[in-house]
């Protein structure tokens, strides 16, 4: 039973960061699936709102911090509006220059904001605090749920032990809860947003920018919008993701990360295809969580490790471009559909 | 229909590509309610002008007005809003869409085309969206493209897709329509279907003006002919003046 | 003597066919010119005759080969040489440089040929060592012919040569496509410009709709009433 | 030391950064003017170069090359040989990649290029780390002595020197084989107009592998020359290329390999220059900020370009 609470306890484990990453690749899929944006700079995006809401909501710094700003401790729900919100600008900055060029300078565009804000990570320890990072992330609600009622749970003499251990890793399951809601929320306005005349515009840009103009649509404008939506959904995750592991620094958010493996997510599931997305998403994370095992087999070490699963990945993403270039779900025939 | 005010009006407009003047000083009217042929032979300027009516190119020199207001460049997608629609003479569909979506793009000023109102208020994106698509049937079933509404716009045969190119210049309900050789590959049959449809639509008080070389459709449906000649204007009239003027078969032919 | 031959060629893009079963013939050291209306398929039964569109009926006899079936490389190193109606120039290469491309796949010294397409068209020569970009239409447009004279071909296909001219430079190409042809080359070409063309070719093809309409010596063509109300679709 | 007096040596190292940023951009240049394709993971073939070189390097050392240094550069013949061995090696892997990935991927359009090439990009580096590790890499461990030029103020290192010949040669040769050679010419005619060079009868496909295998090559050369200046080698080192060789092309004009030319040397100067005003740290990003300013004032580059 015991064995079993374990494996359980993994799965949620497993299903939280499958969850935020299910998140990015919604957003992902709104400006590439959907619009033809070619972001290569996810992991900025996860980064600043990763940063944003864990300044937001975090302490004050402490004797030992070199920042001197954050720490408002604000509900996390404002962290996330604040995650949302500065990516969207950062987003919205990017958009003016290179928008109304061809998709290459987008790319090469989110690539050098991407690498801007690492550096920023790093080098500004007034706001970043550098190196060492942010600590002592709250998450929502842990207090109260963990330190009340699972205390009172948990040591209760009525209850075996697997379930005190079951119960004692019960606020993952209430943090998977509002992971899940949100990835619900924003899968919802991906599918209602992508049925309407809205998402439309967006589909008819990705196939042929020149249409969409001569049909009378403000193609800057639309595209404007994809890549803002986009990366608040992206700033989102990043909230999500700093709550969760409670400690960030300028490495977590690395472009293998941050970027590249939302990529093969998104094209494994089905770009252009919600559900694919989310698929794609906890698929990919069960193959990088397998190829562990495998590793760990193997007994490498850490990085070389990581390395190999990388080669497996890429070696994957580029047998599916070859084979199966919709992704396991790919796009639905007639996505218009509002009645 | 008020006979004879002017629609659009083309004042000198000029336009090069590398010191070669596509479009040379030309001066051109087109009458509210009309069907105006364009037509000249190749590198006459023909397309160029189309481009340059409907934002595509800028021009060099010179003035656009419609409806007594000037549109000398504007972009695109403001043009069109204006109320001029285009065809191109290559179709140019959005491939991994399905027919019905290609149409149901175009009409302007849809509600669900903000993402707020497509979310938030679906009750009335609804209704509009049923009528577009309603309309977009009509149009489907006119063209007999009906049954292909669900297949991707990528698989249909060229002459459909000339077809679907026409349906989408009926979504737009512009009140100029610009129509860049709609009867190029086209079975006689639909071409007569066509014509009707065109009729009837400038009964309805749409105006058109369009290339075409096939005289024979021309004298059918235009009341006016242009014909451009190197870059501008060279005779206008009734396509049976035109067909008679000696100076329109010397542009064809070459001068001696 | 029979150089070119197509019989009863069909051919279009995708489904729609464009020639419904167009035959001509160019005769060695001839010019043979095709006029009609525009959509009339002239520049498509080039396209067939080079090979960059596949018949799906009717042969190509060429030297008294059949070539239907040969790739369009073959059929330049046989002696067709084919100038494209625009973009027939390579802009960011001097003149030099694409009269050497047009020798691509000779075996031969190439300079020996430039020099004889130098002496056809001695502008060229002054603008050599320029970029092509920086010349002017009717330069170009030599450029473009001297490219494909490059391989010494048998026959060059000339689409529209003349088009987009002034007209002093049109006729100067026509002068330089008549020297070509008293040099011992075969010319086809398809114009716009029919009647200085007509004035030049030993005979002419009229095309409409995709069929063979007319056939007749240039001037006989040129003196026909009916080919002028043909233009215009009457 | 006042910002003037240290201009000049500064001005020395942008030379040298930006000679070896110009040998990335060249040969992305290229392969773009043919392909329409923005190659990402060129900046990881830059990597893969300098670690080619590494391991030739070694392999000679293990045959028991001798290791005589050329007086007065740090390194001997064996560096030289491997140098030659991994620009030629790394065109091979290129074309290689080529024929198997992206010459399948060509028709389907140019975008899935592009994911595809990120695909690359993460397995050319991790297959890098996963044989060398993440720790830095030496060619040669010894500390060379810099010259102190006089009167100019400046300081430079004798391999410096070499990296900046090296460059310059292998741009020339660029130049004479673009300007001079029957395949040089034909890929500059494909670039221009790739239907047009089928017409003329010239076989693309062998254009492409030329342009791949130049483009690499001198890719390659760069990153085993910015191993030779920085000392060590890192599977990182290709990712920090990319924005700045990126930045390059697009200052010099998408598509002209002399535009990438003019547009690394900005790029490496501007990037040391800066260091005049702000932190060290900050050196990639103004290779950025230069870029969105080109793109907002003149997206088609210095030199025009596609």
């Amino acid at each position: 039973m015991e064995f079993f609470v374990g494996i359980l306890n993994y799965l949620v484990f497993f299903a939280i960061t499958a969850g935020i990453y299910a998140i990015l690749s919604l957003g992902l899929n709104i400006q590439w699936g959907y619009t033809g944006l070619f972001n290569i700079g996810i992991a900025g995006f996860f980064a600043v709102g990763a940063y944003t809401s864990a300044l937001l909501c975090g302490p004050p710094p402490g004797p030992m911090d070199w920042r001197i700003i954050g720490g408002f401790q604000l509900p996390f729900v404002v962290g996330l509006l604040g995650a949302a919100a500065a990516c969207g600008i950062i987003a919205l900055l990017i958009g003016i220059p290179v928008l109304r060029l061809k998709e290459d300078y987008l790319a090469i565009a989110t690539l050098g904001i991407a690498e801007v804000i690492r550096l920023i990570l790093k080098n500004e320890s007034w706001l970043t605090n550098s190196v060492w990072g942010l600590k002592h992330i709250p998450s929502p609600w842990q207090v109260p749920i963990q330190g009340k009622i699972f205390a009172f749970l948990k040591t209760h003499p009525l209850l075996p032990a697997w379930l005190q251990s079951f119960i004692s890793n019960g606020y993952n399951w209430f943090f998977l809860a509002l992971v899940l809601l949100t990835l619900g929320l924003i899968y919802w306005v991906s599918e209602k947003s992508i049925r309407s005349p809205w998402g439309r515009v967006l589909r008819a840009i990705r196939e042929d920018e020149v249409v969409a103009g001569a049909s009378g649509k403000n193609v800057f404008f639309f595209k404007m919008q994809s890549l803002v939506i986009g990366a608040m959904i992206m700033g989102i995750a990043g909230g999500f993701y700093a709550h969760y592991v409670k400690f960030i620094d300028a490495n977590t958010f690395e472009p293998l990360y941050g970027t590249f493996l939302i990529w093969v997510m998104l094209i494994a599931g089905g770009s252009g295809n919600s559900k694919g997305a989310i698929l794609g998403s906890f698929v990919i994370w069960g193959v990088w969580a397998g190829t562990d095992l495998i590793t760990a087999y193997l007994a490498l070490s850490g990085v070389r490790a990581a390395s190999l699963r990388i080669i497996a990945i890429g070696i994957m993403l580029e047998v599916i471009l070859l084979k199966r270039p919709q992704g396991m779900l790919g796009e639905e025939k007639r996505v218009s559909k509002m009645f | 229909m008020t006979e004879g005010s002017v629609i659009l009006e083309i004042k000198k407009l000029e336009k090069s590509f590398g010191g070669l003047k596509a479009v040379d000083r030309c001066s051109i009217e087109v009458k509210e309610g009309s069907i105006t042929g364009l037509m000249g032979p190749n590198g006459a300027g023909k397309t160029t002008l189309f481009n340059l009516i409907t934002g595509f190119y800028k021009s060099d020199k010179g003035e656009i007005w419609f409806h007594e207001e000037e549109i000398t460049g504007l972009p695109v997608h403001k043009v069109v809003r204006k109320g001029i629609g285009r065809t191109f003479q290559i179709p140019r569909e959005l491939r991994e869409m399905t027919v019905l979506e290609n149409l149901m793009l175009v009409p302007d000023n849809q509600k669900g085309e903000y993402i707020w109102n497509s979310l938030f208020r679906s009750r009335s994106v609804r209704a509009q969206e049923r009528y577009i698509q309603d309309k977009a049937l009509d149009v489907l079933e006119f063209l007999e493209l009906i049954d292909l509404r669900e297949e991707y716009a990528k698989n249909l045969s060229s002459g459909q897709k000339k077809l679907l190119e026409l349906a989408k210049s009926l979504m737009a309900e512009p009140k100029l329509i610009l129509l860049d050789e709609p009867g190029a590959g086209i079975n006689p049959t639909l071409m007569k279907k066509l014509n009707r449809n065109i009729e009837q639509l400038r009964e309805r008080g749409k105006t058109f003006f369009l290339i075409e070389h096939d005289m024979d459709l021309i004298t059918y449906l235009c009341d006016t002919v242009i014909v451009m000649d190197r870059g501008r204007e060279l005779v206008q009239g009734t396509p049976e003046e035109i067909k008679k003027d000696e100076r329109v078969i010397e542009a064809y032919l070459g001068r001696a | 003597m029979s150089l070119l031959k197509a019989v009863n060629i069909k051919v279009g893009y995708g489904e729609t066919e464009i020639l419904h079963g167009v035959s001509m013939e160019v005769n060695e050291r001839e010019i043979v010119c095709v006029i009609g209306p525009n959509g009339a398929g002239k520049s498509t039964l080039m396209k067939a005759i080079l090979g960059l569109l596949k018949p799906s009926q009717g042969e190509i006899i060429f030297d008294g080969d059949d070539i239907t079936s040969l790739a369009s490389e073959q059929r330049v190193r046989r002696g067709i040489c084919y100038v494209p109606q625009s973009e027939n120039i390579f802009p960011s290469l001097t003149v030099e440089e694409n009269l050497e491309m047009g020798a691509f796949t000779s075996q031969d010294d190439y300079r020996v040929r430039m020099k004889e397409v130098y002496h056809i068209f001695p502008d060229l020569k002054e603008t050599r060592k320029q970029k092509v970009r920086k010349l002017s239409g009717g330069q170009r447009q030599m450029v473009a012919i001297g490219r494909a004279l490059m391989l010494n071909p048998k026959i060059i296909l000339l689409d529209e040569p003349s088009a987009g001219l002034a007209p002093r430079l049109v006729k100067l190409i026509f002068d330089r496509i008549v020297l070509i042809n008293h040099s011992g080359t075969a010319i086809l070409m398809v114009e716009q410009n029919a009647r200085q063309a007509l004035g030049l070719s030993h005979k002419g093809y009229v095309l409409v709709m995709g069929r063979n309409r007319f056939e007749d010596s240039g001037q006989a063509l040129l003196e026909n009433e009916e080919v002028g109300r043909l233009y215009l679709g009457g | 030391m006042s910002l003037l007096s240290r201009l000049p040596q500064l001005v020395i190292y942008g030379i040298i950064s930006g000679s070896i940023i110009s040998l990335g951009a060249i040969g992305l240049s290229l392969t773009y003017g043919i392909l329409n394709f923005s190659n990402f993971a060129h900046g990881d073939i830059m990597a893969l170069g300098a670690f080619l070189a590494l391991a030739f390097l070694l392999l000679l050392r293990g045959l028991g090359m001798s290791e005589n240094i050329f007086y007065p550069l740090s390194f001997g013949l064996p560096m030289v040989i491997s140098f030659l061995l991994a620009m030629a090696a790394t065109a091979g892997i290129a074309i290689f990649i080529d024929r198997i990935l992206y010459s399948r991927l060509r028709k389907t359009g140019p975008v899935t290029l592009l994911v595809a090439a990120v695909g690359v990009a993460f397995f050319l580096r991790n297959i890098i780390q996963f044989i060398w590790g993440p720790q830095p890499q030496y060619y040669i461990k010894e500390i060379q002595i810099a010259w102190k030029i006089p009167f100019l103020g400046i300081r430079i290192k004798p391999d410096e020197i070499f990296i900046i010949i090296v460059a310059a040669l292998l741009v020339v040769f660029l130049h004479l084989f673009l300007q001079k050679t029957r395949m040089g010419k034909a890929m500059r005619a494909s670039a221009d107009n790739i239907t047009l060079a089928r017409v003329c009868g010239i076989n693309t496909e062998r254009v492409i592998m030329w342009t791949w295998g130049i483009g690499t090559a001198l890719a390659a050369a760069g990153g085993i020359l910015a191993g030779i200046e920085n000392k060590f080698i890192t599977p990182n080192f290709g990712w920090d290329m990319l924005l700045p060789i990126f930045a390059a092309v697009i200052l010099g004009g998408v598509g002209s390999p002399y535009g990438a030319l003019l547009g690394g040397m900005v790029i490496g100067l501007s990037g040391e220059l800066s260091t005049l005003f702000i932190s060290t740290a900050y050196k990639p990003a103004v290779a950025f900020i230069i870029m969105v300013v080109m793109l907002l004032i003149r997206p088609r580059g210095i030199l025009g370009g596609k």
